[in-house]
């Protein structure tokens, strides 16, 4: 289906019209649990999103980057991964972290500004947060190489923004990808915006999708707020990846809803206007007519799943505040697989220089 | 005028590039955004994008232009959004902007400045608190300042911009706002490659720079009432070094701690041990100590507390020195 | 000219067949003299080229990086080329340096170990041999910038090698360019190697110039081997890029016919039959041809030809080798504008301990 | 067996391999080529193209695809073909190979080796003389070695492809083929983190590493000659340092002299010298000194015998440490 859409002719992939009707050809035809479960999976990160804006400005969260308008990408690519499947994230992934069952305490843990956020539980196969931007792109294709020296049957999705493509890892990771034929599926998120660069002044391609002809492996663009579409096409491109038929690029293109992050004020450098023409997409309210016309949406399971979502969020809050700072064996802790000498004096002379309760 | 050190930065860039129309500034986010810290705010407006110049986001082109602009009768300044951003742009640093006037006989130079926010203290995100500057002062051929203050950042940029090297303009992070200061309007320069002495004390020498320099006055004024005086070298420009202003107070106090907010191993504190104990050997009462952040990764926001020095561990440093 | 020919359908641009006939449509139209001139470049390249194998053979030059096969590309480029334009160069660029007027005993000054040789002489435009792989590219961009902003009617040209266009700075420097519409004419030397990987394991794209795509602008692939054709390329985007009209890629299919430098030994990696098929392409003997049908070749001018070219070399040779060593003075005083004092302090005691004659 | 330093690493690659599968070699020209050192002669044939993989030309990648197969199970070796050539790959070491472990409290880990040619004096071209150790001595988490000798090569290769942190290996070009010795064919451990006293002396302690051991023997011979006995200390793992073997050396001989082949400013010989200073001040009957190149770039081939120490400049401070 990939094939179909070809970005050098400016077709792009997609599934629901604005008025939430499926293209027949193109549906991937989940079932209605599914379906709801997307739809469940949409609505948490939107609610947990706003919850970190909110703890954000009252101090209780660092500066962060929110994920709104970007639900469908995020909760329709995690939706098709496995269990076995690897996940190397950027840091505008909350949907795909909560898709992929990563526990939002431990999420917002990070946020708050502690490391231990970042240990993925054992089990999961997410890595760290890529804050540098693009750096997660080789490691990714690492992954891949790993994947398929060991002979798992697995893919390795890797997600970064418009701006990262400028990046050199963009580009040395995608080559080696097409070089080694690694099971990877590289995601860019096209929102538009590099913090207050836009998507023409980030690079002079008409789409992000025609750079995989730079690779020697497929592009394809992707209504981004499209929940089915970015489904129907990682979906594919995954399956492709696992069966060792090479990577596959997907750009997905949408828009960054809000700020850059709580430090930046988007409207030094966009117009109301576009914004306001962006929020007209907005991926949730297309899905929801698509449920409402497939019969699997009323207010009253609307409230519901806004109830369930609220709830499980201010759990989260509530377990990730609970917990202790970090100490200064903590910090110490995981420098060096074993300590060395130098490093046990200058812990022992740190923990002397702080009053006892905050070693 | 009263200003924060960030808008002292944005008058210097403002300043010189009305003076000198070869300056041009690039950078991720510069121009309508105005910097993410503000620091190129108004630059767009006035100077329009020819030489307010965003660029996509790539550090080592932006370096690697920058080069390029240089040597070809430009004076570019580049803006790393954070020193932990900077690693990308390390080979057209170390390989290039530093050497190109060597390789070339000075056929072409590059005077380039390089201008990053750096340092701990503001709870940023993981890689937003780094203080490498170490890993640059052992570059030969490149120049790296840090100011301490929002006059010095005003003049020591100027100096920057109008000298023939390529320069690093570390910046430190926690000082753009901390506190407002006087600071002329009309332009001025304040001289690379020297060491001010910015507090007098008869019985130790701290040498610091940029955000530790406030941590350095605050343990210099405990110490004080202790009855210790300490004199404050601010070195300012980190390489090449004033050595000979460290040296002269050493030499005079007899004793040396050096404070950095980067690891010690390594750190520029090595540097400067090394030298007072080369060259300054005789005149020590006690031996050099470092006060520096642990040889760990910055912790993150709610841990950073633990990481760099405040007053109270140089004060104990001190208690050390005089007690020996 | 260049748009006739899709890198995607694996259209090659060729003006000269392996028996020197030129098709009519795409010849250059170059005068006599021009035609004769470039065949002497490419001898006295050639020549040059095997001085310098020879010299490092008997420990008078350093580890060089043969040209041999690579001669009507490197010729045909800058022969296209203005005194107004810039060049930052690779470090097999022999033909091109002579072509612009390099003196060659400052190259052969450089490659003897010497940093003196790589002082461009004033008035010429040409950038220090890169030797970081890729490096030199966004320099070369930089400078496209500088000539579009200070409005200098000049191009900018950069080579590199294939294996370069796998680096992080070769797709940074060519996107800027995309985006800022620079002056720029990227060359990629594709002689199938980056020392013993071949070009397939390089990059999975079917062809470099295809690389071009990711980044909005025109990329062509010429025949390498044919003088003509990499002219008539070089010219048709160097004039568009002194017009304002962007950047170009142009690729030149081509093949290394010695070892990468004198510290290879390619035959560890490629056959025989491969580097013989090659031979049989030298594009000195293709454009011999040429001249020939054309009257403009014959075995007397031959001789004078290559009397003329062994003496410039031998020429260089001597004045390269007459040369003093550098002093401490030279090494230390390019460090900075101004010398630091621990640094006139450090060049005292290096003097110090030297024997007289060294310093 | 006699062997150079090459094929002792070579051999310890093979054996290392043979053992355990995870580790794979990753590099530019590893594979058919052997490395242009020939540093992984015979491992292609022997293990085949999924183990000794040849790599587009991209350090960057190189390295940052070794973290992901090393979170993954295997166990990368890149090589970088030049130390010269490392920086490109700057941000993955320093932003990701270092830290991995601390930013996932132990759940990730990079086990990675990175192995690179290093040093002047084979009169190579430019870039392929750098000796700039201190970048990587800086950053938390990372380990960097240096062998002096063929049979230390092979050990402490072999240590380093067992153990869990990732490890900058960096090979003396100079050593490669300057000598054969006797190397065991069986597979052994050099411990990491040890320094190795080479040659007792009463009267000074000279550190150093890889290339400048060989000349601090010589020096060390012709001290002797004129009564001075030198004792020399081979720092072998550069960091975490292993600061005990130098300050108990010291203390016994009262005078240190470290030898670097970097730059004098910011080489790792700050550090010791700062180390001394700090920790062993009262035992030193003279200041400590550092022979290494000066603050300039390596000069090419024809300049470079000026550029880095040799044992006649070991010598004369040698002198000077004795008649203090
Ligand atoms: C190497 C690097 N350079 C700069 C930054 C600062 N920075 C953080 S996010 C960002 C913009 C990223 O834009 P994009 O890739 O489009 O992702 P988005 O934020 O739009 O989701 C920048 C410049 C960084 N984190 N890393
Ligand atoms: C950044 C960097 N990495 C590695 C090297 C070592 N090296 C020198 S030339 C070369 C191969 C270059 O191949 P290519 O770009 O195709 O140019 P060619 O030599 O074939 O002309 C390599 C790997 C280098 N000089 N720079
Ligand atoms: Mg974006
Ligand atoms: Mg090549």
């Amino acid at each position: 289906m990939i094939e179909r859409f070809d970005p050098l002719k400016g077709e792009r992939l997609r599934v629901l019209d604005e008025d939430g009707r499926a293209a027949p050809d193109l549906d991937p035809g989940l079932s209605d649990a599914v379906l709801r479960a997307l739809y469940e999976r949409m609505v948490r990160t939107r609610t947990a999103d706003a919850k970190a804006l909110k703890l954000q400005r009252q101090g209780r969260l660092g500066t962060y980057a929110p994920s709104l308008g970007h639900e469908a990408a995020q909760v329709g690519l995690a939706s098709a991964m496995t269990a076995d499947d690897w996940f190397f994230p950027y840091f505008r992934d909350l949907g795909a972290y909560l898709t992929l069952g990563y526990p939002l305490a431990d999420y917002f843990h990070f946020w708050m500004g502690h490391e231990a956020g970042l240990r993925t539980p054992d089990g999961l196969n997410i890595f760290p947060i890529s804050i540098p931007v693009g750096s997660q792109i080789p490691q990714a294709v690492g992954a891949g190489i790993a994947v398929k020296s060991r002979k798992l049957r697995a893919a390795v999705v890797t997600t970064f923004g418009d701006g990262a493509t400028s990046e050199g890892d963009f580009h040395e990771g995608l080559n080696y990808a097409g070089v080694y034929r690694t099971p990877n599926v590289f995601v860019c998120i096209n929102n538009q915006y590099a913090i207050s660069v836009p998507r023409s002044h980030q690079t002079a391609a008409a789409t992000i999708a025609q750079k995989a002809l730079a690779y020697g492996f497929p592009g394809v663009q992707v209504d981004g707020n499209d929940v089915l579409a970015v489904y129907a096409a990682a979906r594919e491109a995954l399956a492709t990846a696992r069966s060792g038929g090479g990577p596959t690029l997907i750009e997905a293109y949408t828009y960054r809803l809000g700020d850059h992050t709580t430090s930046d004020d988007a409207a030094r450098y966009r117009a109301k206007e576009e914004v306001q023409e962006w929020v007209l997409k907005d991926p949730l309210a297309r899905f929801r007519r698509h449920l409402a016309l497939k019969g699997l949406w009323d207010e009253a399971s609307e409230k519901e799943i806004q109830a369930a979502a609220a709830d499980s969020v201010e759990k989260a809050v509530a377990e990730a505040e609970a917990r202790p700072p970090a100490s200064v064996d903590d910090i110490f802790a995981y420098t060096y697989a074993a300590m060395p000498p130098d490093l046990e004096i200058q812990r022992a002379e740190l923990k002397a220089s702080l009053p006892e309760g905050r070693r | 005028m009263i200003m924060t050190m960030v808008q002292a930065i944005a008058q210097a860039l403002a300043g010189e590039m009305a003076r000198d129309d070869r300056i041009v500034v690039f950078g991720e986010d510069v121009g309508r955004d105005g910097g993410v810290f503000r620091a190129t705010d108004g630059l767009y407006d006035r100077f329009g994008p020819e030489r307010v110049m965003d660029t996509p986001l790539a550090e080592s082109a932006a370096v690697g232009a920058a080069i390029g602009m240089a040597a070809l009768g430009l004076r570019p300044v580049v803006e790393i959004q954070f020193m932990g951003f900077i690693y990308p742009a390390f080979n057209q640093i170390v390989s290039h902007v530093a050497r190109l006037r060597n390789r070339t006989r000075g056929r072409f130079t590059a005077p380039v400045v390089i201008r990053t926010p750096y340092g701990a203290g503001v709870g940023a995100l993981e890689h937003h608190s780094e203080s490498t500057e170490a890993l640059f002062c052992q570059i030969p051929g490149l120049t790296v300042v840090v100011p301490s203050s929002a006059s010095d950042a005003k003049g020591l940029l100027t100096a920057a911009l109008r000298g023939d090297d390529p320069v690093l303009f570390l910046e430190p992070t926690r000082l753009y706002r901390a506190e407002k200061q006087e600071v002329s309007e009309e332009p001025y320069e304040v001289p690379l490659r020297r060491a001010a002495v910015v507090r007098e004390g008869r019985d130790l020498t701290i040498v610091a720079w940029g955000a530790m320099i406030p941590v350095a006055r605050e343990a210099a004024a405990a110490a004080e009432a202790e009855g210790f005086g300490a004199e404050i070298v601010d070195l300012r420009t980190l390489s090449p070094m004033d050595r000979e202003t460290v040296l002269a107070s050493v030499r005079k106090t007899g004793r040396a701690l050096i404070l950095h907010e980067a690891p010690k191993t390594g750190g520029l504190g090595a540097e400067i041990a090394a030298t007072i104990g080369e060259r300054a050997l005789l005149s020590l009462n006690a031996p050099v100590l470092r006060v520096t952040a642990p040889d760990i990764t910055v912790p993150l926001a709610k841990s950073e507390d633990l990481y760099y020095p405040n007053a109270e561990r140089v004060l104990r440093s001190v208690r050390k020195l005089m007690e020996y």
